[in-house]
């Protein structure tokens, strides 16, 4: 309840500063792609984002673990040594939308970022780096197991 | 030593002729390895390994039997309350059974009484089980 | 000023700028069903931008699968002790805000 | 078969060991020694797991479980409890009607006390925990308690306890009462419940190092200190007796009532044994 009061409530002031956003100066950076982020296989959604299918690469880092200890907040890093990044997504292919999230990464921002994802079930998950020469991308597999103690 | 191990191997090694130190611990041995409605001797005599409350649920199935399975186990199940060791499952077996009763399916009614009345019976012993065994589990 | 729905926090070391970001957000996938079977719609943060001195440093594009209370950390190049950064989210119903952090 | 044998010994051997114990001591009033215990539990953690320092036992499972652990290092790295300690400061200064505010009721104000709870109430004759002394201040100048698991009062306890943090845990047993109220909750702790037949210290004692499908049990040295917790599972912020309502009907019991006084026993019972340890709440689990 609380929670979606004081959502409510942000989206009320929000509105307020709205019109700020169009006065900040915006970069071409990729917008949320509909196609992307609602495919229903991980073919799909890279397919919505790439023009050729990404090759894993070492110099692509993913920290994930081997066993999530909670399905619902799984902690995921993405790191790259790789020159000129400019996008980072992350894909969890037996996810019912397999696109959990996709970075722009301008110049002066390190190629390095830490999110926390869903995962439905155990599933590979795949980090895809975006360079001016192509697609590279480390997967692993990161095991989603019941619990326990449900409580 | 010999004597201790070759007791508990008794009591583990249980069957239907080897004496177990009480009829309790025959009936759990017996219930254990063959379930219910099977025969064994104890101290000369034939037992079934049925629960009082599976035998009292075999009885004739109407309407007045079920009922008063059904009382009996919801009064079963008050006393496990009033120890505080009532176990979950226990009123959902009781409302289906009620259920039953309702729609006239009186062996279905029984038969979800019986096994209400187990868990109460249990939750009771174990009440009374864990005032004296509790201190085993203590690190010392 | 009321506080919004972002918590950030943002430290300068040496030449870079460290940035942890939450959102206290549901992140409603429109997968879930309530107590009376019925769906309960999407919900979600789509983006997120980060601008310093009026320059994009991040912008996260998320679908339902990030999790509930979002939370993203990055780092970039430059950004000094009391700057200030805007922080501007926008979810799938349209809503959004720009809130603001300074850097400690 | 040599094998077998010796495994029957030994099966002996401990059977006969815990009986000679249970016929001796620390079961009645005069024979409970809460300091004794409190070691005891110490160093079976310590035999057990012997590269664990003892203070790391704040970090509960998360002390045991290295795989857990840098998951859980990546969540405090910003924890979602922090929106309910924000919304708990300001619970805690709103003044009630008449004026008067949580502050009012406790000592120092109410800040960094969290090591002292919970606490044996001569002149109520029972103990008080931390949230129950949050609802008796609400109670006191004219306000509706609050519901006991989550919600306001997990918000107020985790910015209690927050302000405590690394504050040593000093709970108290100073009469013959608290010792009984002690004993209570110790007896609750080994007492086996509900249908699968287990006691917490089953799982969290005797099964510490067992696997639970996935999962490690959290050791019982610690265990409470970084209550309330925001457990993934929940999705929001929860008190201690809103968890040990979960694991007693984990383990098919009906569970005993939020604050009452068998819970509360044994919460006294578990911070005890948590002496000496530090207030790392709220914490942020599975």
């Amino acid at each position: 309840m609380m929670n979606r009061r004081s959502v409510l409530k942000a989206v009320f002031t929000g509105g307020l500063v709205a019109g700020m956003g169009v006065l900040m100066p915006r970069v071409a950076l990729a917008a949320w792609s509909k196609a992307a982020f609602q495919a229903e296989s991980q073919e799909a959604a890279m397919g919505a984002l790439y023009s050729a299918e990404p090759s894993a690469s070492a110099q692509v880092t993913m920290k994930a673990p081997d066993i999530a200890e909670n399905g619902a907040v799984v902690p995921v890093s993405v790191k790259s040594s790789l020159a000129g990044v400019t996008s980072i997504a992350i894909f969890v292919a037996n996810n019912p939308q397999p696109l959990a999230a996709q970075f722009n990464i301008p110049e002066g921002t390190m190629a390095d970022v830490s999110c926390r994802i869903r995962m439905g079930k155990t599933s590979q998950v795949t980090a895809v780096v975006t360079t001016a020469s192509g697609e590279f991308s480390a997967s692993k597999e990161v095991k989603v197991t019941i619990g326990g103690c449900g409580g | 030593m010999n004597k201790t191990i070759s007791l508990v191997a008794a009591l583990m090694m249980v069957s239907g002729s080897v004496a177990a130190q009480t009829f309790d611990e025959a009936f759990n041995a017996q219930r254990g390895m063959n379930g219910k409605g099977h025969s064994f001797t104890f101290e000369g005599k034939s037992y079934t390994t049925d629960h009082p409350e599976e035998v009292a649920a075999a009885a004739p199935a109407n309407a007045a039997n079920a009922k008063q399975l059904l009382a009996d186990a919801k009064a079963q199940y008050a006393k496990a309350l009033e120890v505080d060791f009532g176990w979950t499952l226990t009123k959902g077996l009781l409302s289906s059974a009620n259920k039953a009763l309702d729609a006239g399916e009186f062996r279905k009614s029984m038969e979800l009484s019986a096994r209400a009345q187990y868990h109460s019976r249990m939750g009771v012993a174990q009440y009374h089980q864990s005032q004296q065994e509790w201190l085993m589990a203590v690190p010392n | 000023m009321a506080k919004g729905i972002l918590r950030a926090k943002a430290k300068a070391k040496g030449d870079n700028t460290v940035v942890k970001i939450m959102a206290k957000h549901a992140m409603e996938t429109g997968n879930r069903k309530d107590k009376s079977g019925n769906k309960i719609p999407a919900q979600f943060i789509q983006t997120l931008s980060v601008a310093h001195n009026g320059k994009t440093v991040m912008e996260a594009n998320m679908g339902a699968a990030v999790s509930k209370n979002p939370y993203l950390a990055f780092t970039f190049v430059g950004g000094a002790k009391g700057d200030e950064l805007q922080m501007t989210w926008t979810e799938n119903t349209g809503a959004s805000a720009t809130e603001t952090a300074k850097i400690k | 078969m040599k094998i077998i044998k010796s495994l029957l010994a030994g099966a002996s051997l401990a059977l006969v060991a815990s009986i000679t114990q249970a016929a001796t001591s620390g079961n009645t009033l005069a024979s409970v020694d809460p300091e004794a215990d409190r070691l005891a539990l110490q160093s079976f953690f310590q035999k057990r797991f012997p590269q664990v320092p003892v203070d790391d036992y704040v970090n509960g499972i998360y002390a045991l479980d290295a795989g857990s652990r840098e998951q859980w290092e990546e969540i405090e790295e910003f924890p979602p409890y922090e929106f309910d300690v924000e919304e708990g400061e300001v619970l805690f200064n709103t003044p009630f009607a008449n004026g008067k505010s949580y502050a009012d009721c406790f000592a120092n104000e109410g800040v960094g006390i969290r090591q002292n709870f919970p606490r044996w109430d001569e002149s109520q004759g029972k103990v008080v925990t931390l949230e129950s002394a949050i609802n008796q201040c609400r109670e006191a100048n004219g306000e509706k308690k609050l519901g006991w698991k989550k919600g306001k009062i997990a918000q107020i306890s985790a910015y209690m306890a927050y302000t405590s943090r690394d504050n040593v845990f000093d709970v108290q047993i100073p009469n013959d009462g608290a010792k009984a109220a002690y004993l209570d909750g110790k007896q609750s702790f080994y007492t086996r419940r509900g249908q699968l037949n287990m006691s917490c210290a089953n799982c969290h004692v005797a099964g510490s190092n067992v696997l639970i499908r996935a999962d490690l049990p959290g050791p019982a040295l610690g265990h409470v200190t970084h209550f309330p917790v925001f457990r993934s599972k929940w999705g929001n912020l929860g008190t201690l007796h809103r968890r040990y309502a979960g694991c007693q009907s984990n383990v098919r019991g009906v569970s005993q009532k939020a604050q009452g006084e068998k819970l509360s026993n044994l919460e006294f019972f578990q911070t005890y044994m948590s002496n000496g340890l530090v207030v790392n709440g709220p914490g942020a689990r599975k």
